[in-house]
């Protein structure tokens, strides 16, 4: 079984969705919560037969899918891959365990099935056509919860959503068939492996190229100023699980890509373009989270402040040391703790109270302490307080990034400052002062069913930052393999000298010969 | 005084007639059946169609055989061609036509199906389009064309109603126009090469080294209009929409199809030489003609009101996306043609077949077409397979993975890409972002909106089991497609190279 | 003064283009057919002078096959006016615009 | 040993979840004492830990891996050595201290568990703060107190104002933080560890210039934690928490974190004597500055707090110039007096039902007698009067100014010790002597808890005694921190200098009895000297927190408005609407072009074959023009 | 000379006729001026030795095709003046004096080729007709059957568009109204 776990963890939710029609749909609910709980517990699975001593891909399965074409079906997991798909199985559970929609439940607890069967897809598939499948087909469902579900704008929001993010993958996918006409050329042969891809190296001008093509995709998918509108109106008009997914998984999406494609396949490139896109992390950053600070409506706060952190990510990826590029795919998973607990949160206030405006609130902190004190914990994690999950990613990615440029470092790094400033400031709104409000007077505090989602968020978040060692090990091999690929396949003599070489180095000697 | 001629029964290779002849009797043998017996029920007709046709198959797929074994076979004094193309395009052309000639079987009843005429015309229209593929002589070509052409615009008149004569005049006086550009093409082809027959007319100008360089330009302008017409190319093609909407749906879903295959494939021998000819001119117009065609009808698909109009503005977007594979010229480049048509038919035919199920008589109150967007919301509350359905081919036709029209569109940016055409390929890309609007805004209406009060009852008005088979083989095709790819590839690939495309 | 092919190709090109003039002018449909019919006369005659001064038939063929198709298109055409008539009454082509946009 | 260690760092832990646990319920003393009860322990095991320490030994354990990547190995290592036992004990017996008195002090307040929790939670960050073996520690303490501090100071959490004040200082720290990190990064990326003893062992193979900017940078973050200026503003503002806050967190022990860390990472800045100069010279500056302040201010708790920014910029003078040794001593000391006069002051505050103008108080030492004696004593500590321990340590520092010939600091530092005495008992004096003024306001004062007095009271003999440690004190730090004695050699000068400064100072302490003691009414702001501008500018804290509410804050939410509104909703969402609209407009624009009528369809279609045929000719034409 | 000034005669004639026809208002005009040119346009056939050709274009169009559109004209009572809407009338001239001009332009130039064969020489010894016929039963037979299937297409079309079973449209009537229209309806369908 474990030869085909990852085919497993991808069809199964698709196979249980469809068998899910035939449910009741008062049972659906319970439906729902089985299916997600033995999808995390195979993925937990995956987890432990994992071996974090291997770098290298594994669990892999192939077959041939259109072989004149050279797409095959290609799956396997690497230490980067891993832990986000355990996010996406762990978020879809605590999603339906916490759901408190009412309205089609039984259409929404479907459409979440077939998005973790994308999801899952995604992370898994190691050929650019089955991710682009995958990538492209988890819009669907995702449109369709904003759509169906989602507040006042939500049809604006979620078509915005969907064309704007498939116009990106459309041009990426042009990348992607140039890529592998490059490999035609050099070989002779059609392939959409990304391990045989690895092998390539390209000229850097094509290298140049086919980042951008790349990078339009995952940078709308981020997403990166100045593409990154539609996320406010998609968080501010999904509901709370779509929000939920949207932050924790779907936008990891775009990250990951870049480690898996961009940095591997055009290590030149990415030290050509490492300055302009950290200016946009910059940028990213500071001014998402100024916009942020600006908010009216508290989950537009935590919406911004998502693009913001993911300006982090972005930094640490492109950071292209171990260290940097460790830390943001940690930050990918920490974010994903922390921004889908914190759409949870909002979402709690929201069945209350039906609006998500701060200054309808005021004092919730005396009504709803547990509340106000979970909150604050998320908080915390968000502005990336240390033993918090946030805090090993950002640490990390700002870390990773000072090697390269120390100015850059110093202004992205006001990422603690403003993004305290934001959160703090969004949570004075909400929580304290006295109840100015009559109806916030009466409010219960979280109740079990959301105490279930929200509590086992606080828990990771804590312990993975108190110890990251489990998930940062396997992470850490991994991605030294894919740094010392792009050092090796390096070609021009910046590249070569930005991108640590891993293989000669032992220890810590090399680090002070390097000054 | 003459010479008696003599000719060898074997030289002729009679068989290379057989499927056009099949496709011919039974339209015979319909209308001799009305003879002897009137008055019999369509469904008989539909039969024998569909037995004919399957009949004509089975030669098809016979002669598929015999092509991959022996290569192409020219029959009747070398009239006609059955290469691997024009054994594809035969073969899509009657497999769409099987597909569509159950949709005649309604709940409802329409005018058009109580003529046996209607079902004889639709089989002498199906031998035209093969003959019309099937041979490289432009007498033959125009012939069948015309055969093709002339029932074309029968049927869609005998759906009887102010609409549907009105699109057949429409379409049957541009065609008269786009007729008199063939003609005259044709004319000045013969005039700088004596010769009818494509091939000949290639070898003369290669000879001649284009030194008329004048009159190939004006023969080919002369062309492209009129196949451009036909294959509803900007701007000749606003009959399109118009005829569309006029006749029935199903109608409608068959037009999209089949007559614009015949059009590719006599585009494809025409203009192949020409664009490896190295005439840069050739290869700027229909650069320019593919990129406009692409996003004008994308941009006026945006602002319908009708999802059939919607559709038909869709379809010759479509067929902008196909004719920059007869631009790039390269074997990858025509397989992805015909792979990306066949595809095409399957997700198209179920999106029209959609149409035809919810296809009331009279117009809804308040509206102007058939099938306004409005009929479709909230379609997911009161009919969710048919929404789930419907959304499925509105996917498929955006290009979204995995459903059956993604695998064509890759397959064909990706010969743009190696065909060397980057920003072509980049144009085809955008212009799919585009389309996803359009059709993305069918979904909007059918799983986010309320339903409209009083539409409910239209959704499956026309329903009946062969319509549903119908839409099950065009979901099932759609759906599945990625595994029937591969084997596509290597089959299409083998014919269009061997036919020295 | 020797009549040459370029003689006839002009006159064919002339009469082309007074059938297109009178197929964009014409709004009465069945005038604006008689202007079709011209187009295919036109080609008929360069065909027929191409095929003269190659000394090839195929020209008079096609020009045979074009006087068919014109026939046929008549029939169809004038099915289709008829019809057309009855349910109007009219075949002013102006009248004809219920489809639009 | 290592299990008094993990006993030491822990207990506070397990307190505080402890009455977390309680943290939404009722009160209930039982967090309290259990809270109260865990710190006991975390003391008793700091003692025996330094009577280990004192055996010459020290502890070093490494727990656990936390972030490992790369090169970079960071770990939860503790170490117990000379400097860190000695912080340890300041912070565990002040906070007990603290936590004992709290029980009284929040006897009434609704979120006495919550409070207990944040507290205990507190000491445990400055244990992990000033126990740990690496930087990263260190910067995971020095965060967890910012947050712990955050909870207190807005820990009524009602009150804008503290909420407001919370905020602030959080967010300053965060600005010092990203120094403090920068500091990290360079130390990593150069040194490739960021162990202590790694770093200090490598630290001299480092171009100086690098060095440099290392030490600026972590001083960056000394002085957000220990509200140097211009990041100074939040301490005043901090004290809207509750006064057992202000005394553990503002004055004893987090506030000093920074001086920590400069005596922590005195191998770097030994290396950097120019830096040194520079902190020196802050502190000095500082020193002087918050005592100016100090002078007019009328809320009691800020005064203190002024002088516990006057008394840190002390500290950073002794640790700028190199006298580590001498700066952690006076930050033990200061930490015993100034908690003790925090305490005092929530005394004087419980029983003046939380007023805090001294002007509207008078006479307080007749009813609260032991409240009086032990402020009177801590401010007599404060002013450095001998024998209590203000004197060892501060006229150590003047001397340390001397004796490196930094005159002018020396003369700052005297100026101030004479500003602090006068301000200090011009406080008492205000509180404890004159008429009483607080019957105006319908006022009946009572004193304190008698528990609460006696938890305070080993804060009142070590105020006393504590300068009679210094030389063991001595002998045990020389070990870790360099070993320069500061001694005025010439015995005149030194005698001179000794009695010239306790002569100051007690002029001072008279000036300031005789102006206040006999105080009878409350200013309204009418008199000439309020009307002064001198007054006016040391009243508003020489417009500082105006300056940058003016120029930082409102720009930024101004600046912030105007990103969101102007520039993502008009531009960039707007762009990208628009390319969308436009498309969509064209189509509408040119839908048209399908008027539906036959004739305009011919016409398009021989219009096509026009351009066509142009485009053929225009080819046809330049073809044969190069042809040719 | 004799074939010169036939040709510029039946030129000048032709164009006359047609531009009678696209311009007149008149139907009765256009249809007469139509028929003349057909005939004259057989002169051309004549002149160029394609006899039978000549031959077809009188009996198929002035015999059938002409005989048809009178027939349409008697139908739709066209004799009276159509009033047609002029729109844009510039437009329509300048775009067909466009198209002539530029492929006169082309047309101009003689067609410079050596590689031209006459698949199907005319063979001075036979006659057209018999040439025709040859060529038309070998290498066009096939488009020859299919010609006579167009036609019978054509037919068929004609006869079911114009037939008397389109007044009624089932496509518009509810489906009870067809019920009892079905009898009827089959009965004149079996009648024929």
């Amino acid at each position: 079984m474990l030869d085909h776990i990852l085919s497993i963890l991808i069809f199964f939710p698709a196979l249980a969705a469809m068998l899910g029609f035939v449910v009741t749909k008062d049972s659906m609910r319970a439906y729902g919560i089985a299916v997600a709980f033995v999808e995390f517990v195979l993925s937990l699975w995956l987890w432990y037969a994992y071996d974090p001593m291997i770098s290298g891909m594994q669990f892999m399965e192939s077959a041939p899918l259109i072989k004149s074409f050279g797409i095959s079906y290609l799956l396997g997991i690497d230490g980067i891959s891993l832990f986000i798909i355990i996010l996406s199985t762990f978020f879809t559970l605590l999603g339906i365990a916490s759901l408190t929609e009412t309205r089609h439940v039984k259409n929404l607890i479907i459409t979440l099935l077939f998005l973790e069967m994308t999801m899952v897809g995604v992370f898994a598939a190691l050929d650019a056509i089955v991710f682009y499948v995958f990538w492209e087909l988890s819009l669907v469902p995702m449109l369709y919860i904003i759509g169906a579900w989602g507040g006042a704008l939500r049809i604006y929001a979620s078509v915005k959503f969907f064309l704007y993010t498939f116009t990106g993958s459309l041009v990426m996918l042009v990348g992607m068939l140039f890529m592998a006409y490059f490999y035609y050329q050099a070989t002779g042969q059609w392939s959409f492996s990304i391990l045989e891809w690895y092998r390539l190296i390209l000229p850097e001008n094509f290298q140049l190229w086919l980042f951008a093509a790349f990078f339009i995709g995952f940078a709308i998918k981020v997403p990166m100023f100045p593409f990154h509108t539609w996320l406010p109106y998609a968080h501010g008009q999904a509901p709370t699980i779509g929000s939920v997914i949207l932050a924790a998984i779907l936008l990891k999406m775009g990250t990951y890509a870049f480690i898996r494609f961009s940095l591997p396949l055009f290590p030149d490139a990415s030290v050509y373009f490492m300055f302009p896109i950290a200016i946009i992390a910059i940028i990213m950053i500071i001014y998402t989270a100024m916009v942020a600070y600006a908010q009216e409506d508290i989950k537009q706060v935590v919406a911004y402040s998502s693009i913001s952190h993911m300006g982090i990510i972005i930094l640490g990826t492109f950071a292209l040391t171990v260290e940097g590029v460790s830390g943001s795919v940690f930050l990918m998973i920490g974010h994903g703790v922390v921004s889908g607990a914190l759409f949870l949160l909002v979402g709690v206030i929201y069945d209350r109270r039906h609006t998500k405006l701060m200054s309808e609130f005021g004092g919730l902190a005396s009504v709803m302490p547990r509340y106000a004190t979970i909150f604050g914990i998320m908080m915390m994690a968000s502005v990336g307080l240390p033993l918090t999950i946030n805090f090993v990613g950002e640490f990390l990615s700002l870390l990773g990034f000072y090697k390269q440029s120390h100015m850059i470092t110093l202004t992205a790094g006001t990422a603690i400052i403003v993004g305290a400033i934001y959160m703090l400031s969004a949570y004075k709104k909400a929580f304290f002062g006295p109840v100015t409000n009559e109806e916030n007077r009466n409010l219960k505090d979280v109740n079990r069913t959301e105490m279930l989602g929200l509590i086992p968020l606080v828990i990771v978040a804590i312990w993975l930052g108190v110890y990251p060692k489990p998930v940062l090990e396997p992470i850490n091999n991994s991605v030294e393999s894919v740094i010392q690929l792009m050092h090796d396949k390096a070609q021009s003599q910046e590249a070569k000298a930005r991108i640590p070489n891993l293989s000669d180095v032992s220890g810590m000697n090399s680090m002070q010969e390097a000054h | 005084m003459l010479d008696s001629i003599h000719i060898s029964m074997a030289s002729l290779n009679i068989a290379t007639l057989a499927p056009m002849l099949i496709a011919t009797v039974g339209a015979l043998v319909i209308l001799m059946i009305d003879l002897l017996k009137g008055g019999l029920n369509k469904s008989l007709y539909i039969m024998v169609s569909l037995l004919f046709l399957l009949l004509d198959l089975g030669s098809l797929v016979d002669f598929g055989g015999v092509f991959l074994k022996n290569g192409t076979v020219l029959g009747f004094f070398d009239v006609m061609l059955m290469d691997g193309i024009a054994i594809m395009a035969q073969i899509i052309i009657v497999v769409g036509s099987m597909l569509f000639i159950p949709l005649a079987l309604t709940s409802k009843r329409f005018h058009e199906y109580n003529y046996p005429e209607y079902f004889a015309l639709f089989l002498f229209m199906i031998a035209g389009f093969q003959f019309m593929v099937a041979t490289d002589n432009l007498i033959l070509i125009f012939v069948g064309l015309e055969t093709a052409s002339l029932a074309l615009y029968t049927l869609i008149a005998l759906h009887n109603r102010s609409k549907s004569f009105e699109a057949a005049v429409k379409y049957f006086t541009m065609g008269a126009l786009a007729a008199g550009f063939f003609a005259f093409g044709s004319m000045i082809f013969y005039a700088i090469s004596g010769s009818v027959e494509i091939n000949q007319i290639a070898t003369v100008l290669a000879q001649d080294h284009y030194s008329n360089i004048g009159y190939v330009l004006v023969a080919v302008s002369f062309m492209i209009a009129a196949f451009g017409f036909k294959l509803s190319m900007v701007p000749f093609h606003t009959w399109t929409p118009d005829v569309y909407e006029g006749s029935s749906a199903a109608l409608a879903g068959y037009m999209s199809i089949v007559p614009k295959i015949a059009g590719f494939v006599v585009a494809m021998r025409l203009f192949e030489f020409l664009v490896h000819s190295g005439v840069v001119w050739l290869q700027v117009i229909l650069y320019i003609g593919v990129v406009v065609t692409m996003t004008a009808s994308n941009i006026w698909a945006l602002v319908q009101s009708d999802v059939k109009r919607m559709l038909a503005y869709s379809s010759i977007s479509h067929a902008g996306f196909v004719m920059a594979a007869i631009l790039i010229g390269t074997t990858q480049s025509n397989t992805g043609l015909f792979l990306y048509w066949t595809l095409f038919s399957f997700t198209n035919l179920g999106a029209f077949t959609m149409l035809w199920v919810n296809r009331q008589k009279n117009l809804l109150p308040g509206q102007s077409s058939d099938h306004p967007y409005e009929k479709f919301s909230g379609m997911v509350k009161t009919m969710p397979m048919g929404a789930v359905m419907m959304g499925l081919f509105m996917l498929s036709l955006a290009g979204v993975p995995p459903f059956g029209l993604f695998w064509g569109k890759l397959y064909m940016i990706g010969a743009a890409v190696s065909g060397g055409y980057t920003v072509l390929a980049l144009i085809m890309a955008l212009n799919s972002a585009i389309a996803g609007y359009y059709y993305l805004k069918l979904i909007v209406y059918m799983f986010m909106k309320e339903p409209m009060v009083g539409y409910e009852k239209f959704y499956f008005m026309n329903a009946s089991h062969s319509l549903k088979t119908i839409i099950g083989i065009a979901v099932v095709g759609t759906i599945f497609s990625v595994l029937a790819v591969n084997p596509l590839l290597v089959v299409i690939t083998q014919f269009v190279y061997n036919s020295g495309y | 003064m020797e009549i040459t092919l370029t003689h006839y190709l002009v006159l064919s090109s002339v009469l082309f283009a007074i059938g297109l003039i009178g197929v964009m002018r014409r709004k009465n449909l069945l005038m604006l057919f008689f202007a079709t019919e011209i187009l295919l006369n036109a080609t008929n005659i360069a065909f027929a002078a191409i095929s003269h001064y190659i000394g090839d038939l195929s020209g008079q063929m096609f020009a045979f096959f074009i006087i068919a198709i014109a026939a046929s298109e008549v029939a169809i055409g004038l099915g289709l006016l008829i019809v057309w008539y009855k349910r109007t009454g009219k075949i002013d082509l102006d009248q004809m615009n219920s489809m639009r946009g | 040993m290592e299990l008094y260690l993990y006993i030491a760092l822990f207990a506070p832990l397990v307190g505080s979840l402890f009455s977390a646990l309680f943290g939404a319920s009722a009160k209930t003393s039982l967090t309290g004492y259990v809270a109260s009860g865990l710190l006991f322990t975390s003391f008793i095991s700091s003692v025996l830990l330094l009577n280990y320490v004192l055996g010459g030994h020290t502890v070093h354990v490494e727990m656990m891996t936390w972030m490992a990547t790369g090169n970079l190995y960071i770990p939860f290592g503790f170490v117990v050595d000379q400097v860190s036992v000695v912080m340890m004990m300041v912070v565990t017996i002040v906070s007990t201290v603290v936590h004992v008195y709290s029980i009284g002090y929040m006897d009434h307040d609704k979120g006495f568990n919550r409070f207990f929790s944040w507290l205990s939670a507190f000491v445990f960050s400055m244990m992990v703060l000033v126990m740990s073996d690496n930087f990263a520690g260190l910067f995971i303490g020095w965060e967890g107190v910012g947050l712990c501090s955050w909870g207190l100071i807005g820990f009524w959490y009602h009150k804008e104002s503290a909420t407001w004040a919370a905020n602030e200082a959080f967010i300053m720290n965060r600005i010092a933080d990203l120094g403090m990190l920068i500091g990290i990064f360079m130390l990593y990326w150069n040194v490739g560890s960021l162990q202590y003893d790694v770093v200090f062992a490598e630290i001299g193979n480092l171009p100086v210039v690098i060095t440099t900017w290392i030490g600026i940078f972590l001083f960056i973050g000394a002085m957000g934690k220990s509200a140097q200026f211009p990041l100074h503003t939040w301490l005043a503002d901090a004290m809207e928490g509750p006064t057992p806050v202000s005394a553990l967190i503002h004055a004893a022990t987090m506030v000093t974190a920074g001086v920590y860390l400069v005596v922590r990472a005195n191998p770097i800045y030994d290396l950097i004597p120019n830096v040194g100069i520079f902190i020196a010279s802050l502190g000095a500056f500082v020193a002087l500055f918050a005592a100016s302040m100090a002078l007019v201010n009328r809320d009691m708790k800020r005064i203190i707090a002024y002088s516990t920014l006057s008394q840190l910029g002390y500290m950073f003078v002794a640790a700028g110039l190199g006298a580590y040794w001498v700066a952690l001593f006076h930050l033990m000391a200061h930490a015993f007096f100034k908690a003790l006069l925090f305490l005092g002051a929530g005394n004087v505050m419980h029983a003046m039902h939380d007023e805090l103008d001294p002007f509207k108080m008078g006479g307080l030492r007749k009813v609260m007698k032991g409240t009086f004696v032990m402020m009177t004593l801590a401010s007599v500590a404060l002013a450095g009067i001998y024998p209590f321990a203000g004197f060892f340590s501060k006229d150590l520092i003047l001397e340390v100014g001397f004796v490196e010939h930094h005159y002018v600091i020396y003369t700052v530092l005297l100026l101030t010790a004479g500003l602090t005495a006068f301000y200090s008992f011009r406080l008492v004096a205000l509180i404890f002597h004159g008429e009483e003024r607080y019957k105006l306001f319908g006022i009946h004062p009572h004193e304190a808890y008698k528990f609460m007095l006696v938890a305070m009271s080993p804060l009142l003999v070590l105020a006393i005694i504590a300068g009679s440690f210094k030389m063991t004190y001595f002998q045990l730090v020389m070990n870790l921190l360099p070993a320069t004695q500061y001694h005025v050699h010439n015995q005149t000068i030194f005698w001179i200098m000794t009695i010239g400064t306790q002569l100051f100072v007690i002029g001072a302490i008279l000036f300031a009895y005789k102006k206040y003691s006999n105080w009878n009414s409350v200013p309204d702001g009418t008199s000439k000297m309020e009307k002064s501008f001198g007054y006016k500018l040391l009243w508003n804290q020489y417009y500082i927190p105006k300056f940058y509410e003016e120029v930082f804050s409102r720009p930024y939410l101004e600046l912030s408005k105007v990103a969101w509104k102007e520039i993502d909703l008009k531009i960039v969402d707007a762009t990208v609407d628009m390319i969308a609209n436009a498309i969509y407009k064209t189509g509408e624009n040119t839908r048209d072009i399908q008027n539906g009528n036959l004739s305009t369809m011919l016409r398009w279609m021989v219009f096509g074959l026009v351009v066509l045929l142009a485009l053929a000719v225009a080819f046809t034409v330049g073809y044969n023009a190069v042809g040719a | 000379m004799f074939e010169a000034i036939a040709f510029y005669l039946f030129a000048v004639l032709t164009i006359v006729m047609f531009t009678i026809t696209v311009m007149t208002q008149q139907a009765l005009y256009a249809i007469t001026a139509m028929a003349a040119g057909m005939i004259f346009i057989s002169a051309f056939f004549f002149i160029l030795g394609a006899d039978f050709l000549g031959a077809i274009q009188i009996i198929v169009y002035t015999g059938a095709v002409m005989a048809l559109y009178a027939f349409g004209m008697m139908f739709f009572d066209t004799t009276r003046n159509v009033v047609e809407k002029r729109t844009n009338t510039q437009i329509v001239f300048v775009l067909g004096v466009l198209a002539a001009v530029m492929v006169v332009a082309i047309f101009v130039a003689p067609i410079a080729s050596n590689n031209i064969e006459a698949l199907y020489p005319v063979d001075a010894a036979i006659g057209n007709t018999q040439a025709i016929g040859i060529v038309l039963f070998t290498k066009y037979l096939v488009p020859f059957e299919l010609a006579a299937v167009m036609l019978l297409v054509a037919m068929i079309g004609g006869i079911v568009l114009a037939g008397k079973k389109m007044d009624k449209s089932l496509t518009l009537m509810a489906e009870e109204d067809i019920g009892s229209m079905d009898d009827s309806l089959e009965s004149k369908a079996g009648g024929h």
